[in-house]
């Protein structure tokens, strides 16, 4: 197997493996887990791998099919598309530890459709973060989202109504980036990214510009739910099954903002989008409003996965304040929180899905003294707790701190605030469950603890993926120097 | 409303007659069209929605009992994932012996035919691909969605 | 006066793509039942995948489909053939049009059979009980 | 001299780290378990008296973590400052240990396992907070001690322990997040450093009222000083054990918020810079408020424990008010007084919870006539009281009066009058103990069947006592590491 096109088997064998899972995991169940952890650990080498020989060679630019651009859909894998193919890999292979056990719980009998589904989000998400042709990645766009509303209409109750609500969203925000695209498209003549940036700052047609620039963004933001259009993003993940939302919240919105990113940087050229300032300003208040509301929602939620929702919903808002910052610490911070943040999500989910697996409900009050029952999974809980709220060893507090930093150089002290106070809101968020989960079954005040002391640990199967991302946390946020270093600062472009 | 599978004569006569001699035809221009896509008008999306339309039709003028014996469940799985497999397996194929993915000029050297020959061939196998799945895929949406997923007596 | 009919009838395609456009819209967000909602979403896409293909079009130009040898021998005259490229992207767009509501149409199934009901404020009741 | 490259400094805080692991696996036998926490105290001021020649000479140890930021590694450096520190906390960890074997055995706690494993990592990350080298490692081990200290804080699991514990947080984490994050980067952002160096490094590179701005979020932002408004935490934390209060809320957590002052008057802000700036006023004020006020709190304290927490909080405001005058003696004093407060303070909270192991008395309006059973106890809680007070043969006398030479220097009248007022206050609250424990008659056979509290007690509060005594006729080690701290200023 040549190395040139090893990303592209990153991306092809868990697409082929999908299909071999749908061929034939209907009636031999036990063929499902070797298969997908077996293409799963393989793309996680391949892009490991990828990643070296980005770092060695610098870009790689490759066509597939062999025709020239602009008329062949040409692949782009840069440090960041490299580190983020690293990023899904992971995430996507120790999540699916825990989804193999929650699915058998939940779907039993259905796995083979609900993994099916699952590569192939996989695939698509690799997909996503390599193209280099602005249409090729709306059709990825609408892999990953068709996919991702399968997966979520696998869930029982209402999990079929927020599915549905999903879908009319996320086609509106597809669509929205469809017609960006035309435009473009009318404009430039060409769909290659590399070209459109030449050529758009050729035109003198600000208008047209500005709008296809306009429809592209409301379409990305629809997509990463962010804060005015966020509506499905909370009933979509929480009604989901365990499997999926184990997967796709840590994923989805992350790499959606690295969407957002890769077209300001390399389609519209930051020259174009941060012109006029009444842009960057309006987008910076909705950025604080968005953090200092979701997080303030998550204050009012009764269960632990919803709460995590509206988390998620701030931290987008981190994120793509940090991007309109339009400074080189913002955007470092923003880059540097989408693989923080995703291995935060992924930390506290995996913690919800073992509790789930065990109690069947993370409601705040089936939390009561959990800690004596689950004591490894509320370790990792706490640890992915400290890492939410910014404590410094774990990697979520270097990344608040740069985009503290850009805010600051940015002069945005409406951004700083929102930071400061949603850290604040976390600390809260956070405490309020460890304290119930610490003091629970002792609330009542008699001395020594009571209740189901016996060790009900969730299977070994499911706690390998969370103590490996507990500990990441902390590797991650030591190696932020070198991460930066060699990665984040090769993709900030010079004038920012 | 009268019982939906309550047959009665004549009305239903002409369409089942009508359907069994169109059906064979139907999916004969399906092939051609699939056949003929790499250089003229056609290809595999609109020839695999001729073929699956032939099996609707029996569905439609039958019921889905009907025309799953004409082609099963477990047969429509296999066609599904074997375009699809077909389709990528051929641009892996091409990405192994040297090329680029979806490069077919480079399985050349698998079967040597010439480069030119084996790009047009290359777009045939992928457009025969494209056609199973979609075809398996089209009849599968009908009788799932006819059927709410029971797959038994349909509409 | 004259000016602003001439503006929109220049541009009539992308007038109309427009109005359908909120219309798809309109229904989508606007309406209670469920399978309305599915039919906006469905006129929301169409109306996209008319402005894609009128952006191709020619004054004068032909179907973009050619005789192979007379192209061998004589090349294509553009202006003479319409531009075929928005049309390969709509393919795509149309099938990805039908995967969503394929997916749509399962997804009603299964809430019809969990609430009885297509009318959103009847579920909504139905979840508050 | 030039820093010289050692571990020495990591190993020093590792070793209690990973010490928590074989107290937490030996959770079975407990007297294995005690031995490992009193292994741990040796090994640990074994090492850190062995860098203290090296810095006495004017040497300093660097080790580098990690890079983690441009211009802000994790790293660690021991000078003058961080070894007072050090030494005090090492020192006094393991006569905690050992006075908190005897405690909890004399009262069965449950879950003692979590508590010495809590107890070993607040003690590894106080010696972080001493050895780090710029203010973003400092940041690190400060919430690292505020999260381990949190267990400790709630160890009964009840209803108040659990409301006491919220306030903990609350303050703790909601300061430290809120106020001192945000002034930090703003220090990073405008010196594009973070490293102690002498004389500070924000010279000439913020505006007055940046500074202003940054003093006041520092203050505040270290609440573990515990300044007034945000010093509501340390009588909620009283409900802890006694050792956890003595050792945490008398040497480790309170020190460790005004050692982080220390550094940012002293490395951080600059004493020149402030003074130009004409900020020294501003500290002095917060603090003499801080010192009234809780001085007059204590006076109507009746339960032992929160009369002393409020005398804590007047006692560093003691030290912030002697930094804050920014002249050589003051800040002399008050880098001193942190060492000796430390051993006084001690002292009586063993003595405390002492009486409280012998007699279950927790209020001082039930302590009439223990002296009698309890002499050394008492007579211990005397001299710590001395040392507090500032009384000649005790050592809180030299930092006072430092402070007060320092005051007069900088012609301070109303710190002048600030220093001795308080000083009659402190006498006021504690000497009715010492009377009501000797001279007052025994209420009705009430205390005839109290006798001295266990050995593993008194052997701790003694030793400290004798220490806070020694350091009067001795104190010449720490004067020394004391002016150098301050550098040649």
């Amino acid at each position: 197997m040549s190395t040139p096109n090893l990303h592209l088997f990153v991306l092809v064998v868990p697409l082929l493996s999908a299909l071999a899972v749908n061929l034939w995991g209907r009636n031999n169940r036990q063929m499902i887990a070797p298969l997908v952890l077996g293409s799963l650990a393989f793309s996680v080498l391949g892009s490991i791998v990828v990643m070296g020989n980005v770092l060695r060679h610098g870009t790689i630019s490759y066509t597939v099919g062999n025709w020239q651009p602009p008329f062949g859909i040409e692949l782009i894998i840069d440090p960041l598309s490299a580190m983020m193919m690293v990023l899904i890999s992971v995430v996507a292979l120790l999540a699916s530890f825990s989804s193999l056990k929650s699915a058998e719980q939940e779907l039993p009998g259905r796995e083979a459709f609900f993994f099916t589904l699952y590569l192939i989000l996989i695939a698509g998400l690799h997909g996503l973060v390599l193209t280099g042709d602005a249409f090729n990645l709306y059709v990825l766009l609408e892999i990953t989202s068709i996919t991702s509303y399968g997966l979520i209409a696998m869930g029982r109750g209402r999990a079929a109504l927020s599915s549905f609500n999903y879908i009319i969203m996320g086609t509106i925000g597809a669509c929205f980036y469809l017609l960006g695209v035309g435009y473009i498209y009318i404009l430039t003549g060409t769909l290659n990214m590399a070209d459109i940036a030449r050529i758009l700052p050729t035109l003198n047609a600000p208008v047209a510009t500005t709008t296809a620039i306009a429809f592209v963004l409301v379409g990305l933001w629809v997509k990463m739910a962010f804060f005015p259009l966020h509506a499905w993003l909370p009933n979509a993940y929480s009604h989901a099954p365990t499997g999926a939302g184990t997967m796709v919240a840590p994923l989805m919105t992350k790499v959606t903002v690295y969407l957002m990113i890769r077209v300001i940087l390399n389609v519209y050229t930051p020259a174009l989008v941060f012109t006029h300032d009444w842009v960057t300003n309006g987008v910076m208040w909705a950025a604080a409003i968005a953090i200092v509301c979701g997080s303030a929602l998550a204050l009012g939620q009764k269960d632990l996965r919803r709460m995590l929702t509206y988390i998620i919903i701030a931290e987008v808002g981190y994120m793509v304040g940090g991007v309109f910052l339009a400074n080189s610490n913002g955007l470092t911070g923003a880059i540097l929180h989408i693989v923080n943040d995703s291995l935060m999500t992924l930390c506290l989910f995996l913690v919800v899905a073992a509790i789930i697996y065990r109690q069947g409900s993370v409601s705040l009050d089936s939390l009561q003294g959990i800690f004596r029952r689950m004591p490894i999974t509320m370790a990792a809980f706490t640890l992915g707790a400290f890492a939410m709220i910014g404590v410094p060893p774990t990697c979520g507090f270097f990344s608040k701190w740069y985009l503290i930093l850009g805010g600051i150089d940015g002069g945005h002290w409406e951004f700083v605030i929102a930071l400061v106070v949603s850290s604040l809101i976390n600390v809260i968020l956070f405490f309020r469950i460890i304290e119930l989960a610490y003091f629970g079954s002792l609330a009542d005040g008699e001395h020594h603890e009571h209740g189901s002391t016996e060790r009900h640990e969730a299977p070994w199967w499911m706690l390998k993926p969370l103590v490996i991302t507990a500990v990441l946390l902390i590797v991650v946020g030591f190696s932020t120097g070198p991460l930066i270093n060699n990665v984040i600062s090769l993709i900030i472009p010079a004038g920012f | 409303m009268r019982d939906i599978n309550e047959h009665t004569p004549g009305e239903d006569l002409i369409i089942k007659t009508a359907v069994r001699l169109m059906v064979p035809f139907a999916q004969l221009f399906g092939l051609y069209v699939i056949v003929h896509g790499h250089y003229s008008p056609g290809g595999g999306f609109q020839g695999g929605v001729i073929l699956g339309a032939a099996f609707i039709m029996l569905a439609l003028a039958f019921d889905v009992k009907t025309s799953q014996q004409y082609m099963t469940i477990r047969v429509n799985t296999v066609f599904n994932n074997l375009g699809a497999a077909i389709f990528v397996g051929v641009g892996a194929l091409s990405a192994i012996f040297g090329g680029l993915f979806l490069d077919y000029s480079a399985l050349d050297k698998l079967i040597p035919m010439g480069p030119v020959e084996w790009r047009s061939f290359g777009i045939f196998l992928v457009e025969v691909g494209v056609g199973f799945t979609v075809m398996s895929i089209m009849v599968l949406l009908y009788w799932n969605l006819s059927s709410g997923g029971a797959m038994d007596e349909g509409l | 006066m004259e000016a602003v009919i001439s503006e929109i009838v220049a541009k009539y395609n992308y007038w109309i793509y427009v109005v359908l456009m909120m219309i798809g819209f309109y229904a989508m967000i606007g309406k209670r039942n469920l399978v309305k909602k599915l039919l906006g979403m469905n006129i929301f896409q169409t109306a996209i995948i008319l402005f894609f293909v009128s952006i191709g079009v020619k004054k004068g130009g032909g179907i973009p489909i050619v005789d192979k040898y007379q192209a061998l021998a004589g090349g294509v005259d553009a202006a003479t053939v319409v531009n075929p490229l928005p049309h390969v992207l709509m393919l795509t767009a149309i099938v990805v049009g039908v995967s969503v509501t394929g997916v749509a149409l399962a997804v009603l199934i299964r809430i019809h059979e969990e609430f009885g009901t297509l009318e959103e404020d009847e579920i909504l009741e139905k979840l508050r009980q | 001299m030039t820093p010289t490259l050692s571990i020495w400094p990591l190993i020093a805080i590792l070793v209690s780290l990973l010490g928590a692991l074989p107290i937490m696996l030996s959770a079975r036998q407990p007297n294995l378990r005690e031995s490992w926490t009193i292994l741990i105290a040796l090994v640990k001021l074994s090492i850190v008296a062995s860098l203290l020649p090296g810095v006495l000479k004017g040497g300093s140890y660097v080790f580098t973590i990690a890079q983690v930021l441009p211009g802000v590694p994790i790293e660690l450096r021991v000078d003058a400052l961080g070894m007072i520190f050090a030494l005090v906390a090492s020192f006094l960890w393991l006569f905690t240990s050992i006075y908190s074997i005897g405690y909890m055995r004399a009262l069965d706690e449950h879950a003692q396992t979590r508590y010495f494993a809590s107890f070993a990592v607040a003690i590894s990350a106080t010696i972080g907070i001493a050895f780090s080298a710029n203010l973003l490692t400092m940041y690190l081990f400060y919430e690292m001690l505020s999260l381990s200290t949190y267990p400790l804080v709630t160890h009964h699991q009840d209803a108040e322990a659990r409301a006491s514990g919220r306030k903990y947080l609350t303050y703790i984490l909601g300061t430290s997040i809120g106020l001192a994050l945000p002034a930090m980067i703003m220090t990073y952002a405008a010196a594009g450093t973070l490293d102690f160096t002498q004389g500070g490094i924000l010279a000439g590179k913020a505006s007055p009222e940046l500074l202003a701005l940054l003093l006041v979020l520092f203050l505040f932002g270290f609440a573990k000083a515990g300044l007034m408004p945000f010093h509501g935490w340390l009588p909620a934390a009283m409900v802890a054990p006694t050792p956890v209060s003595s050792f945490l809320h008398g040497v480790a957590v309170v020190k460790a918020g005004v050692f982080a002052i220390f550094r940012i008057i002293f490395h951080i802000l600059g004493p020149e810079t402030l003074q130009l700036a004409h900020l020294g006023s501003l500290i002095t004020y917060i603090a003499a408020v801080t010192i009234l006020v809780a001085s007059l709190i204590a006076l109507t304290q009746d339960s032992m424990k929160r009369r002393l927490a409020y005398s804590t909080i007047g006692q560093l405001a003691y030290m912030v008010l002697g930094a804050g005058m920014l002249s050589a003696t003051g800040m002399l004093g008050g880098v001193m007084h942190l060492a000796m407060h430390a051993f006084g303070k001690i002292t009586l909270f063993f003595c405390a919870g002492a009486i409280y192991v012998a007699s279950k008395k927790k209020n001082i309006s039930q302590m009439n006539g223990l002296g009698k059973r309890m002499p050394i106890t008492y007579l211990a809680f005397f001299l710590g009281s001395l040392s507090i007070i500032g009384m000649p043969p005790l050592g809180g006398f030299i930092s006072k009066w430092n402070m007060l030479i320092g005051a007069v220097e900088g012609e301070q009248l109303v710190l002048i009058v600030v220093l001795l007022v308080s000083s009659l206050l402190n006498a006021a609250y504690f000497f009715p103990i010492v009377y009501r424990g000797f001279f007052a008659p025994a209420t009705d056979g009430e205390g005839d069947g109290i006798k001295e509290a266990p050995l593993f007690c008194l052997i701790p509060l003694s030793v400290t006592a004798l220490v806070s005594l020694a350091l009067f006729f001795f104190p010449d080690t720490l004067v020394q590491l004391a002016r150098m701290a301050l550098g040649t200023w």
